[in-house]
């Protein structure tokens, strides 16, 4: 079975990461995830690709210890995050984000704490290729 | 030998990922920062983020030690 | 393609229903998703199977409002909403629910009405089968 | 004729899941809410909602119509 905690240039198929979140639990009552994918339009921009970069080493290691931190925090039984570091076109799948819980409450309250947290705390960088040139994305403080 | 990184815009400014520097006794954060920040002041006006051996670091105090690995990084935009 | 909204008694595929929702818009930034599963246990009784009813016609046309009404209220750029009416077990899947958005913030808050609303609203009525025997549900205030 | 239907914990009570009821001009919800619980005591404790045509109604003086359904239901719980 796949890691929990994933950096691939590679597509993930959802129902693999979902049939992977439950092998561990019959006890899951609800399951909540978040799917980034590639907008065709950004800033009033056409956006045509999107690349990634990541530190690597360190992206796993945060990406993991925000795992293990969600589990704690939100009593979830089980949690997933993928994260494709390649070149990207309009439609194509960039996160994966799944929180299981007893209840749908902390599902939803866990899966959107590890989306907003994986973009403040992860070494991940995207660059937009539009019909104007490449340039790198600034945040929104 | 000290490994420093550089990734996405600012790998872009400083035209490199990677570069080696002699590691001297005493050596802190802080005097890899001045070195290279005045080497490449484009490339350190991004710098959000300092890491040493993936962790980061925040007291531009902190003693080096041979081997280790400084990542400086713009503000993260994955996800 | 298959109904953005259906009641069935077959199990689902979440990247079928993910690349259905996909395919009217390359604008999508984020999906969330809620899937809802059969537990195993349940206010302090282990629970071997669980056998849903419906009011099919009205529960569809409910569930049809509700995707209506949230597409509208929160923006989305689309929706899904499938809940199997059969009986299951442990760990099988009950409903799934997405909601796509240009960002996240919309889908989450979008998935999250869309399954508190569907409780409330849609006639389904689920009957816990246990080893002290077979129990209607009654949802807490 | 007007036809009613029961559902799961109202269905097991009433012990059966549909009945067809003789029409009557100006026969309003109530009379058939009447006439129903009076039968079924146990089962009408349980309803929570009642539809008309499979639209939810709350005015129990709605006047009903040859050939409508009508639902009794408890508290929904699916989901």
């Amino acid at each position: 079975m796949s890691a929990p905690v994933r950096i691939q240039e590679a597509d993930f198929s959802q129902d693999e990461e979902i049939a992977a979140l439950k092998a561990g639990s019959k006890r899951m009552g609800g399951i909540a995830t978040f799917l980034g994918c590639a907008r065709d339009f950004s800033e009033g921009r056409d956006v045509h690709e999107i690349s990634f970069e990541a530190y690597g080493s360190m992206a796993l290691a945060e990406m993991n210890k925000l795992r293990n931190e969600a589990i704690e925090k939100f009593s979830l039984l089980d949690a997933r995050i993928v994260h494709r570091v390649t070149t990207v076109r309009a439609g194509d799948n960039i996160v994966f984000i799944a929180a299981a819980a007893e209840h749908r409450a902390a599902a939803f309250d866990g899966c959107r704490w590890m989306i907003d947290e994986l973009k403040q705390r992860v070494p991940i960088w995207k660059k937009e290729i539009t019909p104007q040139g490449e340039s790198w994305v600034t945040p929104h403080p | 030998m000290i490994k420093v990184l550089f990734f996405g815009p600012i790998a872009d400014r400083v035209e490199s990922r990677e570069m080696q520097l002699e590691f001297t006794p005493g050596m802190t954060l802080h005097d890899v920062v001045s070195h290279l920040g005045m080497q490449y002041p484009g490339a350190f006006g991004l710098v959000s983020f300092i890491a040493v051996n993936q962790t980061q670091v925040h007291d531009k105090q902190t003693l080096l030690h041979d081997g280790d690995e400084i990542a400086f990084m713009a503000k993260f935009s994955g996800g």
